[in-house]
């Protein structure tokens, strides 16, 4: 078993490249790999706790939650969050808030790394 | 250098895919990167599908864009997720997406 | 009467940004905008398909079995219910070897309108004839 | 003077176009025309109050207080603010919320509609 | 139709710009459009720069990213927000954003 | 003392989406990441610009008097100053005619390091050489 570090800068809504990221995250801790995702830019929106499920809209919280209970650590970048009027008291329990170094230290344990970057 | 490289969209900005050299390179398309596989613009498949013999598309995608294993070109092979993170582990140390 | 026509040009690929799936149902609302207007009057979408933009009107999208989101086809089925007239490039459905019956339709749901597949010279007409572009 | 209405899908953060949109209805106002802003998809976000302002990013909550008080009318997409987590009471006081018809209805009025779509 | 056309970056996946046709037709070019009139890809400049003579550029946005006037080829017409918003109500009744 | 090297690609312009400013502060902070990893452990970036890329690297940009955001600039010259390799795409630079004396540059705030104008074959052997890619 290996450990998987995938990074995404995608919003959660109007994307799907999140989508991806969390479903691949699931697939991999589901083969009983280590996965640690980490959550910048416009991605950062998907930290925040009541999100709506509408039936047009992706919605990040209830996959969120799924992973975290298979111990997937996932961290959002605090700047990037603050920016965008989201604070600690609006996060999804369990998810770090860290600086950006959080994500190269997984890095440096991981045996892959993803990085979902532009858009 | 094995290199696994997830194409997420049919048109692109970047040409860096054009430039990448790898030992061995595979190519794994996403969201609307499925559409190489798929569409034949004028007449003419994809160039990306000439570029390697190591081409995967993921079956969540076509189906989602209303298209079927019938419409991928017979050089890609279709996969799920449980594939995808077995190709990262198993043959590409690296990865990009694109 | 008096109607405002606009032309909602659709040029982007489903299912990457909100896009297209937000011109479709800026374009559906206009089935209420009455409630915030005068007497007789209206806003009147015309929604056009370019380029990659006739990639959204594939019909059999399996978008809520595998990602809990309405698909773009039941976005595209309801423009056609709400009476929308609905443009698609011709050139660019032959150019990426779309063939007709893989479009969608609202046949099941009874309504009266198809997508017409038409040149791109009609398209740039209807831009012509509206007050307003808006390009999604 | 005219009527300018422009509907902008563009993210705040990262994306410069939401920028654009806020200078161009400022320097409209400025001229006295009146003008109309409608937020959908991502540039919801902007409508969220506390935005933290970091140097490396834009910040939407000051430009969007003076367009307010220079009588820009301001509305948010509903569904688009919901099923990113914000609520009502997250909103910058005095921008409206509605759904899509808000924007059509201002259209009908407008001499000139720009429409910053897509991403 | 007078239609004015903000041209938004350098490299589009859409190929709208190239097929419009109008009486009267000017290009706004704003963010990273700004980027048609100041570079000369293979010592060419940008073919959107020959569509029409009414060519205009946003000053704000090339200062941002490191230019001048000077690098702008003659064409073109550095303009304000202020500017901007003239364009729109007294020179283009139809507007779009590519 | 085991290092890891990651090659982070920055192929987007500037200031349209927030892509190339995140990945210029991503690399930035390596400088802070050993507190996070055992002693004589470090992640050490190469960043490298190609295509549209090296648009993010001219001097003199104003982005803080016209947006009252940091400038790309300032974040590339902080990048020197933490000591990062910084590759720029000799070919795509003379392809888009920049030369060399537009390009930013951090002595002023007493950088030792400087960017390096390499052949594109260059970037290709930092990214064979490399543990990680990671492309913005």
């Amino acid at each position: 078993m290996g450990t998987l570090t995938i990074g995404c800068f995608a919003s959660l809504v109007g994307s799907k490249s999140l989508d991806f990221t969390l479903k691949l995250a699931n697939a991999a801790a589901d083969k009983g790999h280590k996965v640690n995702l980490w959550l910048s830019g416009n991605a950062t929106v998907m930290g925040k706790n009541h999100q709506k499920h509408l039936k047009d809209y992706s919605t990040g919280e209830k996959p969120t939650m799924e992973l975290l209970k298979k111990g997937v650590e996932i961290c959002e970048c605090e700047a990037c969050a603050l920016a965008r009027g989201i604070q600690k008291p609006d996060a999804i329990e369990g998810i770090q808030w860290n600086a950006m170094h959080w994500y190269l230290a997984k890095i440096y344990n991981s045996d892959r790394v993803l990085h979902v970057g532009g858009e | 250098m094995n290199l696994g490289v997830f194409i997420n969209d049919y048109k692109s900005t970047v040409e860096t895919v054009d430039r990448l050299k790898a030992d061995k390179l595979g190519f794994i398309f996403v969201q609307n990167g499925v559409f190489h596989t798929t569409l034949k613009e004028h007449g003419k498949s994809s160039p990306l599908l000439d570029k390697t013999t190591n081409l995967y598309v993921l079956a969540e995608d076509i189906a989602t864009r209303g298209l079927t294993e019938a419409d991928v070109d017979k050089r890609v092979k279709v996969v799920t997720y449980s594939d995808v993170v077995d190709l990262i582990f198993n043959d590409y140390e690296k990865l990009a997406w694109l | 009467m008096s109607n405002v026509t606009c032309a909602f040009i659709i040029q982007r690929p489903p299912y990457k940004s909100e896009t297209s799936t937000l011109g479709f149902t800026h374009a559906i609302s206009w089935q209420v905008v009455e409630m915030l207007l005068d007497e007789g009057q209206n806003v009147v979408p015309t929604v056009c398909f370019v380029g990659e933009g006739v990639l959204n009107l594939y019909t059999n999208q399996k978008a809520m079995e595998n990602y809990g989101v309405t698909s773009i086809e039941s976005h595209g089925k309801n423009s056609l219910l709400v009476d929308l007239d609905m443009l698609v490039c011709k050139e660019d459905l032959e150019r990426f070897g779309i063939p007709e019956d893989r479009l969608l339709d609202a046949e099941d749901m009874g309504a009266d309108k198809k997508l017409q597949i038409v040149p791109y010279a009609e398209i740039q007409k209807a831009m012509e004839s509206c007050k307003h572009l808006l390009f999604f």
